[in-house]
């Protein structure tokens, strides 16, 4: 075996579990961590292996009382990469568990090669709809949501509010067309625009003009990354945030926040989880998640969070024997654990059913801004997939 | 004894390696050393148009995405068979790099560059559009390809020695191309063109063909790569890829120049440099996820210190 | 469309295209006067932009920070020459590229140490913070218009330096004859230094006036550093000229492109193949551009005589 | 009587307001060598590059065996049988002396577009590079890369490579310029020797090697032709005199 994987594969953060966990007699349980760590998304990739550590850090370094070893890798946003670092996960440092994933298109390149392996993969944020639907696994399961539900939550608010007249705007790729796509399977009203922008894009100066021409009702997007940074501030300097209100989905959230700043006061987004959402085991992980790393956490580092507790619930309930997959696999569809987002169970594409809820920005007494509640769109909702799934 | 060495020893021992890897390695580090060899193809056939003609492609990774795709898209299409899909793979790459070479060749240095950049991105743009075939998502193979009906390509041992064949072949090609008179022509037109011109020879049908060939053999590269990730992406064709694989020829060449043991133009080198900048991008990334603090100052300080020598490499 | 929305379309594509040209400009400098290819011109925007980040943090002021931000981008310009570029000057073109590609790595993955892996912001000076009435209905950023008008006086600025001083002269000479200007008892090694401290510093410039628009974030010099050279390409090596007018080409072209094509492509085709191929095609525009202007002019739009 | 090997017919090359070239006619033998001189600036370089194809002229004709080539490019001129040495040595600096003549071969041989190696005929050709090397006194630095070799063993070179293709006109670019007086002499006999192969237009300053080789002589001055005719005549002449001869005489 190469030199302590933790201290060589996962950086610092892991080698600090290892040290703390003190209890080597157990076999130890191994997870490959696979996150987005360079480039201009390395921060949502960040969040969620922040949000996993913790929750190994405050089980002492164990999932599920056995001694647990993470391997953190960097996909780059590179699928091939991604392939390869799995393989690597898999057959050399024979993980237990994959879990992570920030991007579907990473997602869509790494679910055949584990679950192929019969290993199992849960999900840390990409939802695809392949997977949740005629390409779901037995070993695959997620711990955040399906792709669309997000932006289906403002499609039925915007139903709901009653707006007439939207505009649409993504980047020009896969998500961004499903983005648009679950918007407009519950808001029924005219779409007087669908913008597609290059993905990447820096500037959306063209695009707002276009948007404030229009006089819409209400304007919907899902621009992830430094690209909804960019989108915030410009929408702000457009004058259009005080007109047209701003839905989006992946947009405004902590990890956009600290860049844009009060700038986003006001915008709405559709979550499954906020950080004031009043569930004791959420009050607990903000605070410990706060006082860790010293930044508010995103709906990727709450996903990350329950990832780790619900590997470490399956590792619990079988004692450990991790060979048996059936018995792991049972054990994780009970998701028996207290997830942060309260109300969490498994459909039987083993997609969650949860809560969905309408946020919106706003500050906190610190001063500091965030994602708040504002109110609850779905109650227990499955995603749209699951009847073309045949696992039963 | 150094002449042996600049022509055949590097790539020979570099060679016997790579056979005898199965008898140490495990699946993981086989499957790496698959991936460093196909982007090694890929390198090679860069190496040809790049050392042995002095046109830097900046292009390339769209010919071999080209390549990727063709097994991708006849794959979903339901043609699984290798022998098929390669080379039509092969074709579709070859006629892509004809079609914009003619173009591209009327221009020299850093014209030539962007204008390959330029046809690359069309590329590359057009594999994101294609939503019937996974759009930028990508597209996922069934399974790997199967030759003439046999699932010979899904053991590790068969896929290593069919991938090190399939690069020993195009470093033989590329390296017989240069010494042919062929190549002499294409490394007398990077040297002097006008002289070239004065003895009667036009440079511009030779660099064609070469372009042509190299995009074949790039295309093959892809098939081969759709083939061991089983995944085809967008992300194959970015420029990012085409600016590796010109770091892996570069570097490859200086290396090699310092070990005089070869240079630019020689597919040894070429060679040499995919092993290197794949297997040392996994070794430190092993150590640390900040391991571009150092890759990046080792290129650089391969630049310095390499100095001048790696233009005695072939020319 | 209405005409309003062309105009501002315009303003758009303008303002985009100074932001290339301060880019480009260095660049072009750098290549067409010591004949060097530096990649890592990108990441000199990039830092910026980081720069900025923390001189305004610090001193609490855009105004204040800006001309902080600016110098310590000249000194690290100056190390940068002296450490990496200085070595490269007069060999081959594929070793500069390898050792400033190695650059990029190094400097993108450093500001991720120092500043963060997430976006940062640049805070928007107060004074411009607003936005004007253009026309019935159409706002327009103030703080987009002073952009437009400080590069338009950097351009002005860059044409009289180079053309109205001394070193500006050598500027010119030394990009058609480096050995010749050496010959007339030039530095020349103390003039490629300056060039290229004051390139990074322009670059630098268009980093820190992005900043308050366009998301400070780790690489995000690269996707600039191609369309830079796209720009100086089209323009012609060497020439400042031929930057500018490429870099307001490039800009209309691409926003215009973005904002228009999928409208116009719907009057020809259907509307879900014009939503299918427009934006396709739109990203598509800048390099089609290019490649039609390589074909009919192979050295530029304004070549540098040989 | 057949036509003259090259025939030269009415050339007119302006760079803006300058004219380099101006209505110039001019006609090379077969096996005779056609000497072309005149001052600095006179435009004797532009000539070449006209005759050769590096430059189009504004009007005029060029006539290579009788057939029309004004418009052919450089590598066509040179599959007709044209072959130069360059003002400022050309060769390939990073081929071996020997490779620098088989590329040549090659050429001439129209084989090069084959693309993989024959050992057989790519040694066959290797033999006769040997030989031209051998001719032009070079045979000793066969596997030297050019790049080093001396100026004057250059000039060999460009010559070997230039009979390689058998030509039937050699266009010489200042042959002398830069050789010692050991490798002049050497060289004024290569070029002798070449005259029983192909006819010469020679562009030399060394008026010593021009009149002991030149069948016939053109002067050059302004782009104009001064006088064209036999050595002695032509340096009788008192325009050239005044002109040209006068002031390199003192």
């Amino acid at each position: 075996m190469r030199c302590g994987v933790q201290s060589c594969r996962a950086g610092l953060a892991a080698l600090a579990i290892a040290v703390s966990a003190g209890v080597a007699a157990a076999d130890p349980v191994k997870v490959g961590l696979v996150a987005t760590l360079s480039g201009p998304s390395a921060v949502l990739g960040q969040h969620m292996r922040d949000g996993f550590l913790l929750a190994v850090k405050e089980m002492g370094g164990t999932l599920g009382g056995q001694p647990a070893e993470v391997v953190v890798v960097d996909d780059e946003l590179k699928p091939d990469v991604a392939v390869q670092k799995v393989k690597g996960l898999i057959e050399r440092d024979k993980v237990d568990f994959v879990a992570g994933v920030v991007f579907s298109n990473v997602m869509g390149a790494v679910v055949k090669p584990v679950t192929g392996a019969e290993t199992f993969l849960i999900s840390g944020n990409a939802g695809p709809s392949t997977i949740a639907g005629a390409g779901c696994s037995p070993f695959f399961f997620s711990a955040s949501y399906q792709n669309d539900q997000n932006h289906e939550v403002l499609g039925q608010y915007a139903q709901a509010k009653g707006y007439k007249k939207v505009v649409l705007m993504a980047p020009n790729y896969q998500a961004g067309k499903d983005a648009l796509a679950g918007f407009k399977r519950y808001y029924k009203g005219e779409v007087a625009d669908e913008i597609y922008t290059q993905l990447g894009q820096l500037d959306f100066s063209a695009e707002l003009a276009k948007v404030a021409a229009a006089k819409p009702d209400a304007f919907f997007t899902f621009m992830p990354g430094g690209m909804g940074v960019n989108l915030v501030k410009q929408y702000r300097q457009a004058g259009l945030a005080e007109t047209v209100p701003f839905l989006s989905a992946f947009t405004v959230d902590e990890t956009t926040l600290p860049a844009t700043g009060e700038a986003a006061l006001g915008f709405y987004s559709g979550a499954a989880w906020a950080p004031d959402l009043d569930v004791p085991a959420n009050k607990a992980f903000v605070a410990a998640f706060e006082k860790e790393y010293g930044y508010i956490p995103a709906l990727y580092a709450a996903q990350g969070y329950d990832a780790a507790k619900l590997i470490a619930s399956a590792v619990k309930a079988t004692g450990g024997k991790l060979t048996d997959k059936d018995a792991v696999r049972a054990a994780l569809k009970k998701a028996d654990f207290a997830s942060v987002r309260g109300n969490f169970k498994f459909n039987t594409n083993q997609f969650p059913i949860q809560d969905f809820y309408l946020v919106k920005v706003g500050k906190r007494p610190d001063g500091k801004v965030e994602t708040m509640i504002a109110e609850k769109v779905f109650a227990e909702d499955g995603d749209a997939y699951a009847d073309k799934c045949p696992m039963k | 004894m150094t002449r042996f060495a600049q022509t055949l020893g590097l790539p020979l021992v570099l060679f016997l390696l790579l056979a005898a890897a199965p008898l140490w390695a495990d699946t993981f580090t086989l499957s790496l050393l698959a991936r460093a060899m196909i982007f090694a193809l890929a390198a090679i056939s860069l190496d040809l148009i790049l050392g042995g003609a002095g046109l830097v492609s900046f292009g390339h990774a769209a010919l071999m995405g080209i390549g990727a795709y063709g097994v991708g898209i006849l794959m979903a299409e339901g043609v699984s068979e290798a022998l098929i899909a390669f080379p039509v793979a092969m074709a579709a790459a070859g006629l892509f790099a004809l079609a914009t070479g003619a173009l591209s060749l009327k221009t020299r240095g850093v014209y030539f560059i962007m204008i390959t950049l330029a046809f690359g991105q069309m590329a590359f743009f057009v594999a994101q559009s294609l939503s019937a075939y996974g759009g930028d998502d990508g597209l996922s193979l069934a399974a790997r390809s199967l030759v003439a009906g046999e699932r010979w390509l899904r053991g590790p041992l068969a896929f290593h020695y069919t991938v090190l064949g399939l690069l020993a072949a195009g470093a033989l090609l590329c390296g017989a191309l240069l010494a042919a008179p062929f190549g002499r022509v294409l490394r007398a037109a990077k040297d002097n063109e006008r002289r070239v011109r004065a003895l009667g020879l036009d440079p511009y049908p030779y660099r064609l063909v070469a372009y042509g060939i190299a995009g074949a053999l790039a295309g093959l590269s892809g098939a081969l790569f759709a083939n061991l990730t089983e995944f085809v992406s967008p992300a194959f064709l970015s420029w990012h890829r085409s600016g590796e694989l010109i770091v892996m020829v570069v570097a490859g060449g200086m290396a090699a120049a310092a070990l005089k043991a070869g240079g630019l133009g020689r597919p040894g080198s070429a060679l040499l440099g995919a092993l290197l900048v794949v297997l040392l991008e996994e070794a430190l990334s092993d150590l640390t996820e900040h391991w571009r603090i150092v890759f990046g100052p080792l290129l650089v300080l391969l630049v310095l210190a390499g100095g001048k020598r790696a233009r005695g490499g072939r020319t | 469309m209405s005409t309003t929305l062309v105009l501002v379309q315009v303003l758009n594509g303008l303002q985009l295209g100074i932001l290339l040209f301060l880019v480009a400009a260095g660049l072009t400098l750098v290549f067409g006067v010591m004949d060097v290819i530096n990649l890592a011109h990108g990441v000199q925007y990039m830092l910026g932009a980081y720069l900025m980040v923390t001189a305004s943090a610090v001193t609490g002021s855009f105004w204040l920070g800006l001309p902080l931000a600016l110098a310590a981008a000249l000194v690290l310009g100056l190390v940068l020459e002296w450490l990496v570029i200085r070595p490269l000057y007069g060999r081959d073109h594929l070793e500069q590229v390898l050792a400033t590609f190695g650059v990029i790595l190094f400097v993108n993955e450093g500001v991720k140490l120092v500043w963060g892996a997430g976006p940062r912001a640049i805070p928007m000076p107060e004074a411009l913070s607003g936005s004007i009435r253009l026309m019935d209905g159409l706002n327009y950023p103030v703080y987009r218009l002073a952009l437009v008008a400080a590069g338009l006086a950097v351009a002005g600025l860059l044409y009289v330096l180079v053309t109205r001083t001394r070193a500006g002269m050598l500027v010119r000479a030394g990009a058609s004859n480096a050995p010749m200007v050496s010959a007339l008892g030039v530095d020349i090694g103390a003039l490629f230094a300056k060039v290229f401290a004051f390139g990074a510093m322009l670059a630098a410039f268009a980093g820190a006036m992005a900043g308050p628009i366009l998301s400070v974030e780790p690489g995000m010099g690269d996707g600039l550093l191609i369309l830079a050279f796209v720009v100086i390409v089209i323009g012609g090596i060497g020439s400042i000229r031929g930057a500018f007018v490429a870099a307001l080409l490039v800009g209309l072209i691409d926003t215009l492109g973005r904002s228009f094509l999928t409208d116009l492509l719907k009057l020809v085709l259907s509307a879900s193949a014009a939503t299918q191929a427009g934006p396709a095609l739109a990203s598509m525009t800048v390099y089609l551009l290019m490649a039609g202007i390589l074909i009919f002019r192979p050295r530029g739009l304004f070549p540098a005589p040989a | 009587m057949t036509a003259p090997l090259l025939q030269v017919r009415g050339l007119c090359k302006a760079y803006g307001a300058l004219i380099v070239t101006d209505a110039v006619d001019l006609d090379v033998a077969h096996g005779e060598i056609h000497a072309l001189i005149g001052p600095n600036g006179a435009g004797k370089t532009t000539f070449i590059a006209l005759v050769a194809g590096e430059v189009a002229p504004d009007r005029g004709r060029i006539l290579l065996g009788g057939a029309d080539v004004t418009r052919h490019a450089v590598h066509r001129r040179a599959q007709a049988g044209l072959a130069r040495s360059f003002q400022v040595t050309s060769v390939l600096p990073a081929f071996s002396a020997v490779e620098n003549v088989a590329l040549a071969v090659q050429a001439a041989a129209r084989r090069s577009f084959r693309l993989l190696p024959a050992p057989g005929s790519d040694r066959v050709r290797r033999a006769h590079a040997v030989e031209l090397l051998a001719q032009v006194g070079l045979a000793a630095k066969a596997d030297v890369p050019a790049g080093v070799l001396s100026h004057g063993e250059k000039r060999a070179l460009e010559l070997a490579m230039a009979l390689a293709g058998k030509p039937r006109l050699l266009l010489l670019d200042e042959p002398m310029a830069g050789a010692g007086p050991e490798e002049g002499r050497a060289m004024v006999e290569l070029i002798s020797a070449a005259r029983a192969q192909c006819g010469i237009l020679l562009v030399e300053h060394d008026m010593e090697a021009v009149f002991k080789l030149a069948d016939r002589v053109s002067v050059l001055v302004a782009g104009r032709l001064l006088a064209s005719g036999p050595p002695d005549a032509v340096r009788a002449d008192p325009a050239v005199q005044a002109a040209y001869l006068g002031e390199a005489a003192t």
